[in-house]
Order: structure tokens, then C-alpha cells, then sequence
């Protein structure tokens, strides 16, 4: 075998029919490479049926590992290296348009030879046209080989692949059956026997049938790191934040978040309460939060739309609330399992009437986790509704991140139920500041009504007009104050330039990764990244006015000029563009996609150059 | 022991540490002999019989005439949405088991717009008491039909008479599992609402209190006028509640086993085309609560150990290598 | 007595105590104004409670009614003529600042001996601290003087009063008494004998007491009008726009348009439903557009929030639909029977995802009327979503306007229901247009599966990127294409100056009001009014480019500059502001608030005075 | 006269002008072994037997597994949102009550986030077949408790075992007025199933069918499987739907009256705990649809005649002087 290659990063996929293991071998495999000190994103690749019919397109199932000799902060690029179990779950990934011109396929030769003529010949066209374009095909006979481990190759063959892999990355043999074994550990001795030996075949069969071999080198010198998917770090935040309470309705993608928790919270003193639609989950966390429990929801696009009214209510008797909005494709139910930032404006400007709130987006998934106590103690110190914006991509990747440390500050002590002083109001706004401190329930002195009706500081209903117009300069004067004290967001380059591009949620890291090849290439380029659009920071106008564009990047739809009957007047924008330049002037262009799937850094790459290009056409001119 | 509202009058001058006036805020802005006057006295009558701490009563309403409800009592209080009052009582009664929570709702909120509710916190068995003040009819927003108005019923969306027979909450309650206490009383029957209320204050789970309900101003004929010619009938069991016929001419009393399922299904079939049945028609005071259910699994741990729990968590998604 | 006055116009209310009759009196006296050729607007006054404590604040009601000798289109500035029941019915206009300082009042003078000297304390004061802010107080035994003719003078007082007000207005009393004559047509001889009575009775009353009397010239050569409020103006225009379906659910200010129909829909052949809340009522009005029977569905506020859902499925299955929102002071339940503007980015921008929408707002109560079969056209040509933005002031304010014309292009056919063409696509986009021909339910051959999930042109589901940025991409054109079609706003005034107004919906009497008179007094602003919010209309940038300074006038809230830690950078903008900025980059000011109460033109002079002696001294300097 | 999956393949095969394939669009991408496989069998069949002009039927779904039916039936279709088919179904018939409509959802849908229009809808009983596939979980999302669940259920919502009695979905429509037809079948019974549709598809108001379907990913162990072993008791009765015990090893017969409300719910009570009323449980073809009441008062007028009223109607606001 020839000298390992050395690489700064692969992506790697293993792809088979849904059910037949890929995830597993995915996910173990990733782990492994964590372990072993590798940067590492995955991406679930799932069928958008329970299940589809098998060695079909629609079958498509597995997992995407980008690991890396550097941390990472998104899915990457094109795929180097796919390990497929049959030809149609390769040409799924062909068609999404995920594979790079020189990818590297492992695939099962069985196919090859099938009882079935049509699979043969399907099989030979999709290896022809691939190799055509510039791919490597390794055609190899996995299934034969670990049939002669175990008397069930379809199930055995997802530890076998993970073997085969360790092989192929030059992963240490022992350690990662060491690592297996701890998985299985609660199994029976002779299964775990089963799975050593199929790693051990696997890795075996490498060496055999390998010519060439790949190393990613480990990162140094990180402090402990732990790896999860967004929902997971949204669920952990959360017990972190002090929630004792999950109201919510299953709906994609943000149900993992639910289930995690409902798997632990209990320990924690807290419990999911499944509610019999969205309308119901969230007057239920407001109920509780009033009452003084510390209460979340958790939905995705459609669950918002059902919510509206509630949150009007939330923020109109300022009751604290936490509503997490894992965003999904739209509108209406639009592409259920896949990423999209559409719901911005929603979260913005839905509620009828002048509804304050305050918006934030994670960018990453270590701050899926770190936002919820930082959303909480927003929420409860402003009386304030507190969106927060994750996404499809954040949900189902799996990240590393610094293992967050815990404190105690946002966990719950026992209330306190003393009596109130004489006279104390609900509402005792401090006219500056907007700000009032809540009476809960149960404390002598205190009673008062909540009421989604105007109402004075008493908390009685008003009709008269100044007092609609003071309750409603209080509650917009909350996000002045808080706007006060956030600080301008960072820029990622230089101060100054020629193109800044403006982000925000989950395309933070393709977008940095973009805009660092750039730079790197000596175009002045820079990025911003927005945690909270409502409000938004101070300094974004004054930073803007340091480059000759500023445009966004989204995975939101944005009408392109040149297009027909598409004109300066009538265009429009995509969503985070709207609100920039309304509120900068700036003439903020955007760049914006909807393909159901997280941006490419280089996407973004592509765009910077052909926007500094254009903007150095433009200056010769 | 039928008492006139006088008779309650006299009642309520007796003397006690928590006096009338400790349950009351305003003067309740509903017009003149609206059923909800009626009601609310009722409630705080029991409440200072009991001499309930107001601090610790929770009212929580949807939107409707009846939904004023908290602002005129002296109580913590949730005046929500429309049709949204329990998921709101819901939440409170997770958050904090030990207030003595109240829903107050209309017709239209709770079996219109607020039905999904209505049905699933029935099975939720939270621990409320639960009023619907039925007046049969949208009165808030000016008389339109409502689900439970009787068929021809003249409204402003229907003025050439309702098309549809009406909604029968109480058989609808009655199909709904884990339900643990339904009962009917009448605004013009102090002594019986009153009577019906303590009852369901007093069971723990959730108390579905019909309440039939005049309005003088957009349903003056229902229920005879709230007249002595309303056609009641009383249900009279050892556990049920107190037989006060009120101003009733004549309503027959019939013996009625609150614990049978079935027997109350007959009572409550068809009761807005004969007589309308009023006490306890189911009563199933074993029915688990469901912050009791929740409660009784969930463990109790203070901060140190709730951040040591979640520190061990955090190991499982640890990469250490 | 003197010569009578001649006034251009008075604004003349009436109030008493709820159901005392000073509604009854209010709309007679107003339609016999009406009849007699003056230019009118009234407004009803209408307690927030169902039946209030009577002799208090609260129980104020009745009718606000404002005559010209010119056509009329707003509500107007402040009263100059009360006829107050009981003293607490002045005191409620008082308090909300309705009275004009110079104000005449009509007051019944039996409350200055009334029993209760509580009542005659609190009588005079009211009286006295009126006089002493220049009002004029009449007071007149106005019970007394009715008790003679009618044994029940709680009740005749409305009709005395008709006919002391007829006196008061120099109308003539043969015509007045016909009038009501016509109104109790059905009444028996004796009812209508003893309202002729007590019309007699206040004309005479009125001779003897008046020391004044006032005209008001009719106007002349108008064409033949109709006077009806703009809830009444949805219900017609929807009849003649060919709707057969009105699904509803009842709320303030929005069901009154559904009782006009419920009334007289069905000789039309139509219907109303009333559903079981309002995702139902949006539910039942997609199914039967979708199935091919135009229906239409009319809320508020609060309504809107429930069919965020549906109304994203609208768009995403192309279905025509039109949804009125009546506007009502929010959030929340907000002021349930108050005007404001505050749901115009709820309309554009509540759908999560992308959800391109037309909407526009009538500025008038004939445009009310006329708006629904351009609405409809549009909703069926574009397959579109149109929202109207209606509000509670042209829901319950009274005006007249030139009687339609009734055509019948609207008005249904029966469908045809021939088979379609082999291979017929029920999305069947001209990708330069995105427009396509709906297939209704019943053809042979042309069986399709409405969706809200992305689907292709056959309405086939379908996951990968490509389809999806298409679809997007044909509704968002739709938009364009409308766009392309529309006209540059009319600006009222010269079209370039100092300052232009822009408004939208009801505003734009009081504002063009206002502007007409600073115009007069040599001012250079113009005003602008925007019928459609999505698309925006041509021109609306180079319109605005013409004018020193450009502001929007609205009833909605916005931060003030100057206020505590209110700054360029964290104001909050008033809801056209934010969309013009955003589309035209030009900064665009804006003056909102929410008093719950139409704009009065003498504010918005006041606005307009202010911006341009600012503008004059930001010059100077 | 029990038939099997096979009997039915060989009655397909008889000519008749409509085939299978008329009312197929492609293979349904179900699961292997889901019940929808065989509801939607069955509803073709029935419809080839009946020859069924495909483009006049209209399928209208909610979302969920179940819910993608409208897809896989080749017939006009509106496939909406969660919870929300039959308000559309209810704009549908009245738009265009010649049409036949069958709408279909699953137990979340239609019993937990769609309850308050089911409530509704049973009462205006539209003219609609109404097909609840019950797996009594939620599948399309991936296994979370369902309000038909039996207590215990373990799911990713409730992984320690959910916390209630099911909803009884039978006992809650007996409750409702206007109801006219309630029948409760199972997936893996084709020749019940077939019959039952055939009955609910020719009653003319609103057929609400329950059919317990079978999810073998997600629930495999609800109703035993769908095995020989399911405990079943068929009803049986002149007008009633013809007992065909398929597999089912032992499933009693019994007599009962489906005009007879109360013996329908003594049937219905605690079905979940004892066995599974399988046929037509309540039967009333008398009450009129909800069409044929708001049609029988609505105007018929054309276009001419409309504008002519039109005008007429501005008259009344005229302010001529
Ligand atoms: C979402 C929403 N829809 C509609 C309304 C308007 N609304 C207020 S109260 C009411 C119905 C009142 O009837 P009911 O519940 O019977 O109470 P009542 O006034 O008779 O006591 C309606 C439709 C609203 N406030 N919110
Ligand atoms: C408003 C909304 N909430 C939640 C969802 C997510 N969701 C889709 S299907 C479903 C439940 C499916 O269960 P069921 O109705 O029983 O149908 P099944 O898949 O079991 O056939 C849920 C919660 C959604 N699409 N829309
Ligand atoms: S309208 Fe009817 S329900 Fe409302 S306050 Fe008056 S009497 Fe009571
Ligand atoms: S998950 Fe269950 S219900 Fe869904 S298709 Fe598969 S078997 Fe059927
Ligand atoms: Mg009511
Ligand atoms: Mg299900």
C-alpha cells in the first residue's frame, strides 16, 4: 500500500436504502473520528418518507461527515468519498447535486452481477456516467465479505463499513473497537463478539483491497469538546436556562429537541407537556410562566403560524416567554425536513398590532445551547416575548464544541410568595426604561388581572387614548433599553473593504469560510453575522458605510434582477435584506437561495468573486 | 331549604374574617339582570363560606361577556383569548398545584372556538373548577348564534332563524374519558349554583359546571326567561347536590346516580328538547389529576444537583480522547 | 330671533346615556341633513360595554355627525355642537377631548334640581369648567318641555330632539316630518302620530329657546348618492364583486359587513356560514374557492392571527381567495372597538416562509364598496391571495358617495365543467408571468392533488432544490407582473415641494383634509395615498425624490426622537414607514399614534406646520 | 361469506368500464404492511364496484401519513393542513355538494389537533365520507403519543410510558347532535373494510368511519398486531354492514340497533378496554345534510335578476333629495 495521503479535511458519505444501516455506520464512525481529535460536522442525510420503496432515489439514507484537521462550523462543500451500498442511493446524492467531479465511490460490486438485468444495467450507467465526469469508482464486494463474518450481512454491514473506514483514514484498529465495544456494552458478550469481528473484517478488508489511504490530521491543543445536534444542545440549554417546562406539538424539524428532553427532564424536576395543537402548547407555557415555572415552546413554521395570537397575548400582559422556532422550508408546509431562514418576517411582524419582541438567532450549534439562558434572562428581565431562530441545518447537524460549563445562575430556587407592599402595580412602569416587576400569583396584596386588552399600570382595562399610547410606548421602549446594551456585532476581516456580506443564523459558518478563502485570495471581502435582529445592534449603518456593497446571504428567496418584469421598484428582497435596509438606508443587496439544503462555502466563495469582479467592472467603467 | 336571594343577602351579613368585600374589586359592569351577577356572587359567596385566601384564588377567562369575570372578583386572574382559557388554566395548573384555580368561560368560547380545549383538558383532568356561563348566544359581540342556541334561533348571522340543532355540551362531556365531575345549575337559582359550586370546588380534578345563563339583552326568551317556568328537573343522589328548587314552579326531582356513566348519558340525551337536568350528573372522584399523574414522576432536585445532573449529561456527549 | 348663521360645515353630536336614544336621534337627524344636500360623515359613539352603569362616563353614546356644504370624507376636527342628555354624557366627550373650546352645548337642564345633589354638584361643575374653557352652555328643560307630549319622555326625547335640531338648522319641518313619517311607515297610525307630535313639539321648542339658529348650505350638483357606513359599502361590493360565500366567525369591528349580508344574501343566492372559529372560516372559504364557488371571508385583528396558517396555503396552492381584516387598536385584544392601522405587516409578512400576497386598503368608504370586485378580479387572475385592510373607522363612519352603477362582470356563470385537454397542468406557470389556469374539480381528465407541500407543474410533491426555487419564483413573479400593471399614486397637490404626506387607507380623508388647508396657506406639501401595499406601486421613489422631506401619517405607534434612549438607530418606525424605507432607501419620517380615534385634520395641520417651519429652520442654519 | 386479500384480487380481475387503475395515480408509498395499503384498497374497489365517475370524486386530507391518500387516489384532491380537512371539506360541499367527497385524516389530525372541527363538522353533518385511519400514534412525525394511544404507550414524547386513558373517539361522536352515521372497521379486515366504505360511501350525510389501521414501524403492537388474535366483536344488524370476519379467529357476533343512540353508546363506552365494536355503530339517515338545509333557503337567480337586486338594495341607501 502506498504512503497515506495527507489531507486538511474530507467529506465523507455513506449512503444506503433507509433501514439498512448507513445512519448507524455514519454516526459511529464520526464519533470515532471525534474521538481521535478531528474538527467534525455531520449531516443526516434522511428520505423524506418512513418508509420509501427500496433501491430507489427516494431511499436514500445516511450520513455526511466532514472532518477536518481544523474545527469546524459547517457541512462543507462537495463530497470526496462516498461509500454506497447500492447505485441508486448514489444517484440520489448525483442528482442533489452533493457529490464533488472527483469523488471517490466505494461501492458494493454485488449489484454488478444481480439476478435482475435492469438493476445490472442501472447499475453499470450510473458508475459509467460518474467516472465520465471525472469520479473515481472502487468497486468492491463488501456484502460477500462480511457475509463471511455473519450470517445477516444486512445487519452487519454498517460495523463492517465502520471498520472499513478506520481502515481507510488510517484510524487505529484497537481504538475503535474499544470505542464499539463501549457502545454495545450493555449488549450481550456475544454480540459484542459479533461486532468486533466485523470491525475487524472490515478494517481487514481495507488493507486488501485499498491502494491508497487517507490521513486527516487531529486538531491540537482544543479543550474538551462534546458533540451533538442542534436540538440536542436546544434541550440541554434549556435544563441550562432553568426551563422546567417544554410545552409543545410534534412537527418537524423541531420534535428532536421534545424528545430529548422528555427522555431526561424529568430528573431535572421538569417534564414535556405534549399538547393537543400548537394554540394549546404555547397558552399553556404562557400559563405557566405567569404562575412563575419557567416555561418554553418549542415548533417550526407552521406551529408559528398557529401561535400568533398567543404571542401577541405574551407580550401584551408581558409575560415572559421563550418560543423557539426551528425553522423548516416554506411557506405553508413547503419542504417539511428541509432548511430554510423563511420565517423571519414571521417572527418580526406577525402578531396584528404593535407587538415588540425580541428576536435571536444561534449560529452555531454550541450557541443552540448557550442562547437559552441568555434568551430566559432576556425574557424575564424585559417582561418579553424572545424568539429565537434555529434551523433545519443546526437541528440535524452534529457539531464539536467546547463542553459548556455548568453554572447554577438561571436554575430555579424556590419562589417567593411574600406579601407585596401596599399599593404595588403590576405594571409600575419606570417611564424611562419601560421595565416593571412581576407580581405572581399567590403573594398577599398582589391580586391583579392580566388582560390582552389595553390597560393602565393597575392592570385595568383603559380604553382612553393616552394610556393605549403609554402602554404602547412602554413596551417598544423595552428594546431600546435592551438594544442599548448589546454591543455592535463583529466583523469578520477588515473594518473596511469592498463587499461586506451580512448573515445571519446558520449560514454563519459557510459564509465565514467563504469570505476567509477570499481574503485569503486578497479580496476585500468581510462578514457580519446578526444574533439579534430584533433589536437589531447598535453600529451596523456605521459599519456598512466602511465598504462600496453590503449584501446579504440567505437560504431565503429573494427575486433576481435581469429576471422578467423583475425591476429596481418592484423587487423583492430576501427577508433579512428587507429589514437592513429599512433600517441602515444602506442599499443592501442580497444574495438568496431556497434549495432545501445548508449553503457551500463555496456558493459563497462563487459569489463574493463575482461581486468584487463586478464591482471592479463597474469602477472601470 | 329553598332560600330567595334575600335569604343569601341576610347570609352574607353574618360574620367572618373574610367578609364579601374581600372577594370583590368593582362593581361588575354587566348590564341589569345578567345571569352573570348572579353567578358571581354565587362564587364569592362560597368562596367566603370557605373562607378561601383570595391570594390564593386563580381565575383565568377566555373572551366574552363572561369572560369579565376576574376583573370584578378580588383574585389573581387571567383574562386571555377567545376560546383559549384553559390551555392558559393548563399551564398554571402544572406551574404552581397549590393555587385554587378557576375557568370562566362563555358558550362560544369554550364549545366554539375554545372545543379542541374544552375536549382534551376534560381528559387532561387538570385540577379546576370549570364554569361556562351559557347564555346561549355571542352576547359580547352583539347576538350571533352560538353553538349551543336552539334551532331558529334569531341572531344577527342568523335573521331568518339558526339552521342547526344545538350542540348538547353535556352529552359531549360525557363521551370523553377520564372526565371526573359534570354538573348544571342556573343563574336564577342562587341557592342551587351556589350549592353546585361548592360541590365542584371542592372535588379535586376538573368540575364542568354548566351554568345556564340569562341575558336579558340578546336572549330574553331562553330558558323561559329565567322564569319560574323554567322546565328543570333536579337530580337527587346521596353525594349529588342539594335540591333547591329556587323560584321553580314546578320541576320535578328524580333520583340519579351521579357514579353511573350510562344513567348520566340518558339524563344529559336530548336535555335542551325536555327538561333541562340540573345537579351532579357524573361524578367520578377517582379520576388521577394530571399535575398529580405528572407530578408522581417527576423527581424533586435542588440547584446543586440539578447542575451536577446536568454536568453528567453533558459527559455522554463528550468527545474526550 | 337673529339671522340665522351660515357655517361651511358643523359638527354636531349628540350623546346621552345607552339606549336613551341618541343613536336613533343622531343617524335621523344625519339622513335628513343627507336628504336636505349637505356633505356628510358620522360616526357612532358607542360605549365599551354592553350595558354600562347609566349616568356615568362610560355610558356615553350616540352620534357624531359632521355636515358641510361639501362633500365630505372624513370625521373632521373637534365638535362644535353637543346635545348632551345628562351631564356625565358631556363629560365622557369632554375627557376624550372631542369639544372644540368654543363649543355650544345643549344641555337638559333638570339635572341642576335633580334629588341627588350629588348629581347637581357634579352638573354644575361639569358646566362651569366648560364655560370657564369658553364654551357656551344652553341649558333647557328639554325633558320637561317633552313630558308635555308624550306620556313616556325617556322614550320620545330622540324625535323632540330631531326636531329641535331641524329648527336649530333651519331644516324645513314639513320635509323633516315626512321623513320620519316614511321611517315608521309600518308603525300604526297612532305611533306615528305622536313621533309627528314630538318632531313638532322640538321644532317649536327650539323656535322659543334659540336665540341663534345656524345653516348649512346644501351642496350642489352632486350626482344621486347612497349613505351607508364602509362595513355595509364590503357587503354590497361583495355582492356585486359575484361572491356566494361569506365564511366568517364574529368579532369587532369585522361582523357587522357579515350581518349586512347575513340579512339579504340568500335572495342573492348566497350565504353566510358561520364557522366554528376563524381557521375554520378561512378553511371552508379555500375549499369552496378551490372547488369554484367564490367565497370570501372578513375578520379582524385577532381573526388574522388564526388564519396565519391557511392563509399560507392560499398562496402555496394558488387558490383565490379574498380576506377582508377590518382593523381594530391592537395587540392583542388591544382596543376590540377602536381604530388603528397596526396590522399592515401582519398582512404582508405573517405567513412564515415566503408567502408573496397582495394587499391593499380602501381610503374611503366608496372605495369599500368598489374595492371588492377589484379584489375579487385579481384574486382570480393572479390565483392570489388579496388581504383588504379595512378599519373601524370606515367600518362604522357614515358617508356618502355617488350611487354605484351596477354591472354584472362579476356576477358568476355557471362553470364549465367540459373536459380538459390531455396533459393539462393545474400549475401550468408561463414562466415569465408565473400565471396559470386553475382546473376545477369535476372536469374529466384534469384530476390533480392540491398540495401545500412544494409540487411541480403537475402539482406533483417534489423535494429537490430546483423545483422548489421554481415555485417560489412563479409566486413571487405574480407579484411583478401586478405590479407592471398598476399606476405611479396620485399625488394630491404639487409634485414637488417641501414636504409630502403619505398615507394609507382611512387616513386619507383627514389627511388631504389638512393639506388642502396648509396648502391654503401657501405651504409647499403634497400628500400621497397608497392603495397597494404589495406590490407597491411604479413611480412611489421618484415621487418621493421630489419633495425636501417625505413622512407617513398613521394611526399606528412609532418611537418619538427625543424620547429616553430613543436614537436614529433603535427607533421603531411606524408600519408604511418601515416598508417605504426599505423599498425606497429614502428616509422616510413617519408621525404615528394611537389615540384609538380617527385622525382629525386639525392634527395632521398641526404635523404639517411643524415639519415645515422645522425644515425652514434647519435651512436657516 | 368471508373473503380474503386473494378473493378480493380474483373479483377485481371481473370486467367493468372503470378498473383498479382508473382510480390509481402511482404506487402509494406507504410502508410495507401499513394499513393505509389496504384502506385505500379497499376504497378503490368500491368505488370500481360503484363506477365512480373518478373526476367527480374529491379527496381532501389533513397532513400525516394517512393524509397523503388524496395523492395516491386518482380522483380530484386537497391535500391541506394538519388538523384543518374538514373546514375544507365543509367549503367544498357547499360549494359543490354534486361532487362526492371523502375526506380523510389520521388520529392526530382529526381527534387532536382537528378536534374542534371534527366536533363541528359532525354537527353541520356535511355531506361527506369521513375516513379517520387510527394507528393510534403519530407516525409521519415519527412515533409521539397520540390521543387514541392506550396509557403506557411508550413514544419519543412519552418514553417512559404516556400518562392518560385514550380518548375514545366512538363514545366523544355519540355525544355530538346531527350526527348520522358512526361505523368502526379495521385495516387488515379488507372485506369489512370494503363494506363498510360501501355503506358510509352511499349514506347521504356525513359517514364518519373509523378504521383502525395498522402501523407495524411505529406501533406494531397496537390491536395485537392487526392480528388473527385482534379482539373484535362485529355488530350486526338488518341495516347494518354485512359481518365478514376475515382473519379474525375468534370475534363474536352481536345483535344491535344503530338507531338506537344509547345502545350505541353502551357499545362505544370503554371500547378500547373490552373489544372493538367493529361494523355500523349509529345509523340515522334521517337528519338532513347541511347543504340541503342552507340550499332549501337559499334564492336560485341569475345574473340579470342578481344586478337587477343589487340596484334594487342601493335604492334603500339612496339619499335622493
Ligand atoms: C379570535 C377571536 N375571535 C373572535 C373574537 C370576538 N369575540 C369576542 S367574545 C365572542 C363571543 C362571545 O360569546 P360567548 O363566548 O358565548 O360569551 P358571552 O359574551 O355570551 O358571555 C367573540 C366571537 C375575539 N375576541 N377573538
Ligand atoms: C400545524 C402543524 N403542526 C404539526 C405538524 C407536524 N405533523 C405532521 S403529521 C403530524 C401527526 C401525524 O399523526 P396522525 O395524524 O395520527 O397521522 P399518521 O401519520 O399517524 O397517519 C404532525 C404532528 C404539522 N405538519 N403542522
Ligand atoms: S349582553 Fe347579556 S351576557 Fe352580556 S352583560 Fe348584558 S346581559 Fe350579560
Ligand atoms: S410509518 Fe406507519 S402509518 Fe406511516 S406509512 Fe409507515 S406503517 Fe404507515
Ligand atoms: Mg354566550
Ligand atoms: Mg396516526
Amino acid at each position: 500500500m502506498k504512503e497515506p495521503i495527507q489531507l486538511k479535511e474530507h467529506i465523507v458519505e455513506i449512503v444506503s436504502d433507509a433501514g439498512e444501516g448507513a445512519q448507524k455506520a455514519g454516526t459511529t464512525f464520526a464519533e470515532l473520528c471525534a474521538k481521535s481529535g478531528n474538527g467534525l460536522w455531520t449531516v443526516e442525510i434522511i428520505p423524506s418518507e418512513i418508509q420509501p420503496p427500496p433501491h430507489t432515489v427516494g431511499s436514500a439514507s445516511g450520513n455526511r461527515i466532514r472532518l477536518s484537521s481544523r474545527p469546524v462550523t459547517n457541512g462543507g462543500d462537495l463530497t470526496n468519498l462516498v461509500v454506497a451500498f447500492n447505485e441508486m442511493a448514489l444517484l440520489s446524492r448525483i442528482q442533489v447535486g452533493a457529490l464533488a467531479p472527483d469523488v471517490i465511490v466505494i461501492i458494493d460490486n454485488m449489484w454488478a452481477t444481480h439476478a435482475d438485468p435492469q438493476i445490472c444495467k442501472q447499475y453499470r450507467e450510473v458508475l459509467d456516467s460518474l467516472s465520465t465526469q471525472g469520479g473515481q469508482v472502487w468497486e468492491l464486494p463488501i456484502d460477500a465479505a462480511c457475509a463471511k463474518v455473519t450470517d445477516d450481512s444486512a445487519k452487519g454491514k454498517n460495523m463492517f463499513i465502520v471498520g472499513m473506514l478506520s481502515c481507510l483514514y488510517n484510524k487505529d484498529l484497537e481504538v475503535a473497537k474499544s470505542f464499539v465495544r463501549g457502545i454495545f456494552a450493555k449488549k450481550p458478550p456475544a454480540v459484542i463478539q459479533k461486532n468486533m469481528d466485523l470491525i475487524e473484517a472490515g478494517y481487514v478488508f481495507g488493507m486488501n483491497h485499498f491502494s491508497q489511504t487517507f490521513v486527516v490530521a487531529p486538531v491540537k491543543g482544543l479543550p474538551e469538546q462534546v458533540a451533538m445536534n442542534g436540538n440536542t444542545a436546544i434541550a440541554l440549554g434549556s435544563i441550562a436556562a432553568g426551563y422546567e417546562l417544554c410545552s409543545m406539538y410534534p412537527i418537524t424539524p423541531a420534535t428532536s429537541a421534545s424528545h430529548e428532553l422528555a427522555a431526561f427532564f424529568e430528573d431535572f424536576g421538569g417534564l414535556v407537556h405534549q399538547a393537543e395543537d400548537e394554540i394549546a402548547a404555547v397558552g399553556v407555557a404562557i400559563g405557566s410562566n405567569w404562575a412563575g415555572k419557567p416555561a418554553l415552546t418549542i415548533t417550526s413554521g407552521p406551529g408559528m403560524a398557529l401561535k400568533t395570537e398567543f404571542l401577541g397575548l405574551t407580550v401584551m400582559t408581558e409575560t415572559p416567554l421563550v418560543c423557539v422556532n426551528v425553522q423548516r422550508g416554506g411557506p405553508s408546509t413547503g419542504l417539511p425536513t428541509k432548511v430554510e431562514q423563511g420565517d423571519l418576517l414571521n417572527a418580526l411582524f406577525a402578531s396584528p398590532g404593535d407587538a415588540p419582541k425580541v428576536v435571536m438567532a444561534p449560529s452555531s450549534i454550541e450557541e443552540c445551547y448557550h442562547i437559552m439562558p441568555l434568551a430566559r434572562k432576556i425574557s424575564e428581565e424585559f417582561r418579553a416575548l424572545v424568539i429565537v431562530l434555529s434551523d433545519a441545518n443546526l437541528a440535524t447537524g452534529r457539531q464539536l464544541f467546547a463542553r459548556p460549563k455548568v453554572v447554577e445562575d438561571m436554575l430555579t430556587t424556590p419562589l417567593d410568595l411574600s406579601p407585596v407592599e401596599a399599593g404595588a402595580k403590576p405594571f409600575d412602569w419606570d417611564l424611562e426604561t419601560g421595565l416593571s416587576q412581576r407580581i405572581l400569583p399567590g403573594r398577599p396584596n398582589g391580586m391583579w388581572v392580566a388582560t390582552g386588552l389595553n390597560h393602565n399600570e393597575a392592570g385595568k382595562i383603559n380604553y382612553l387614548a393616552e394610556s393605549n399610547q403609554k402602554g404602547m410606548t412602554m413596551r417598544s421602549r423595552k428594546l431600546a433599553v435592551l438594544q442599548s446594551t448589546l454591543k455592535a456585532p463583529e466583523i469578520f476581516g477588515e473594518a473596511e473593504g469592498d463587499l461586506l456580506i451580512v448573515g445571519w443564523g446558520s449560514t454563519r459558518g459557510a459564509i465565514w469560510e467563504a469570505v476567509e478563502r477570499a481574503q485569503a485570495e486578497g479580496l476585500r471581502v468581510s462578514a457580519m453575522n446578526i444574533q439579534f435582529i430584533s433589536p437589531l445592534p447598535p453600529g451596523i449603518k456605521a459599519a456598512f458605510q466602511k465598504f462600496k456593497k453590503v449584501m446579504t446571504v440567505e437560504l431565503n428567496y429573494c427575486d433576481r434582477m435581469g429576471d422578467p418584469y423583475i425591476t429596481e421598484e418592484n423587487r423583492r428582497y430576501a427577508q433579512l435584506a428587507i429589514i437592513l435596509r429599512a433600517n441602515t438606508l444602506v442599499d443592501v443587496d442580497c444574495w438568496g437561495m431556497v434549495p432545501g439544503r445548508p449553503l457551500m462555502p463555496c456558493e459563497v466563495h462563487g459569489v463574493i468573486r463575482q461581486e468584487i469582479q463586478a464591482l471592479k467592472t463597474k469602477k472601470g467603467i | 331549604m329553598s332560600l330567595t336571594i334575600d335569604d343569601f343577602v341576610q347570609k352574607e351579613e353574618s360574620t367572618c374574617s373574610y367578609g364579601m368585600d374581600d372577594y370583590t374589586t368593582e362593581a361588575a359592569r354587566w348590564c341589569k339582570g345578567c345571569g352573570g351577577h348572579g353567578a358571581l356572587g354565587a362564587l364569592q359567596r362560597m368562596l367566603r363560606d370557605n373562607q378561601v385566601h383570595p391570594e390564593e384564588v386563580v381565575c383565568v377567562s377566555g373572551i366574552g361577556c363572561s369572560s369579565r369575570f376576574p376583573h370584578y372578583l378580588r383574585a389573581y386572574g387571567f383574562h386571555t383569548l377567545h376560546g383559549r382559557a384553559l390551555p392558559v388554566s393548563v399551564g398554571v395548573s402544572l406551574a404552581r398545584p397549590e393555587l385554587k384555580l378557576l375557568t370562566v368561560m362563555g358558550d362560544g368560547d369554550c364549545f366554539s372556538i375554545g372545543g379542541n380545549h374544552w375536549l382534551h383538558t376534560l381528559r387532561y383532568n387538570i385540577n379546576s373548577m370549570v364554569m361556562v356561563l351559557d347564555n346561549e348566544i355571542y352576547a359580547l359581540t352583539k347576538k350571533q348564534v352560538s353553538p349551543t342556541s336552539r334551532i331558529g334561533t334569531v341572531s344577527n348571522t342568523s335573521p331568518r332563524g339558526s339552521y342547526l340543532e344545538p350542540l348538547n355540551p353535556l352529552s359531549v362531556a360525557l363521551g370523553i374519558s377520564n372526565i371526573s365531575f359534570i354538573a348544571q345549575t342556573a343563574s336564577w337559582l342562587p341557592g342551587h349554583m351556589q350549592a353546585t359550586l361548592e360541590k365542584a370546588w371542592k372535588h379535586k380534578g376538573l368540575a364542568f359546571v354548566r351554568i345556564l345563563q340569562r341575558c336579558p339583552v340578546f336572549m330574553p326568551n331562553a330558558f323561559q326567561g329565567g322564569s319560574v317556568d323554567f322546565p328543570g328537573k333536579f337530580l337527587e343522589s346521596p353525594e349529588g347536590i342539594p335540591v333547591d328548587k329556587g323560584i321553580l314552579r314546578d320541576a320535578p326531582v328524580v333520583a340519579h346516580d351521579p357514579r353511573n356513566i350510562n344513567a348520566a348519558q340518558a339524563v344529559a340525551a336530548n336535555s335542551h328538547m325536555e327538561k333541562e337536568p340540573l345537579g351532579l350528573i357524573y361524578y367520578n372522584p377517582e379520576v388521577p389529576t394530571y399535575s398529580d399523574i405528572r407530578y408522581s414522576k417527576v423527581a424533586t432536585v435542588d440547584r446543586k444537583a440539578k447542575a451536577k445532573l446536568l454536568d453528567d449529561y453533558l459527559t455522554r456527549y463528550s468527545v474526550e480522547s
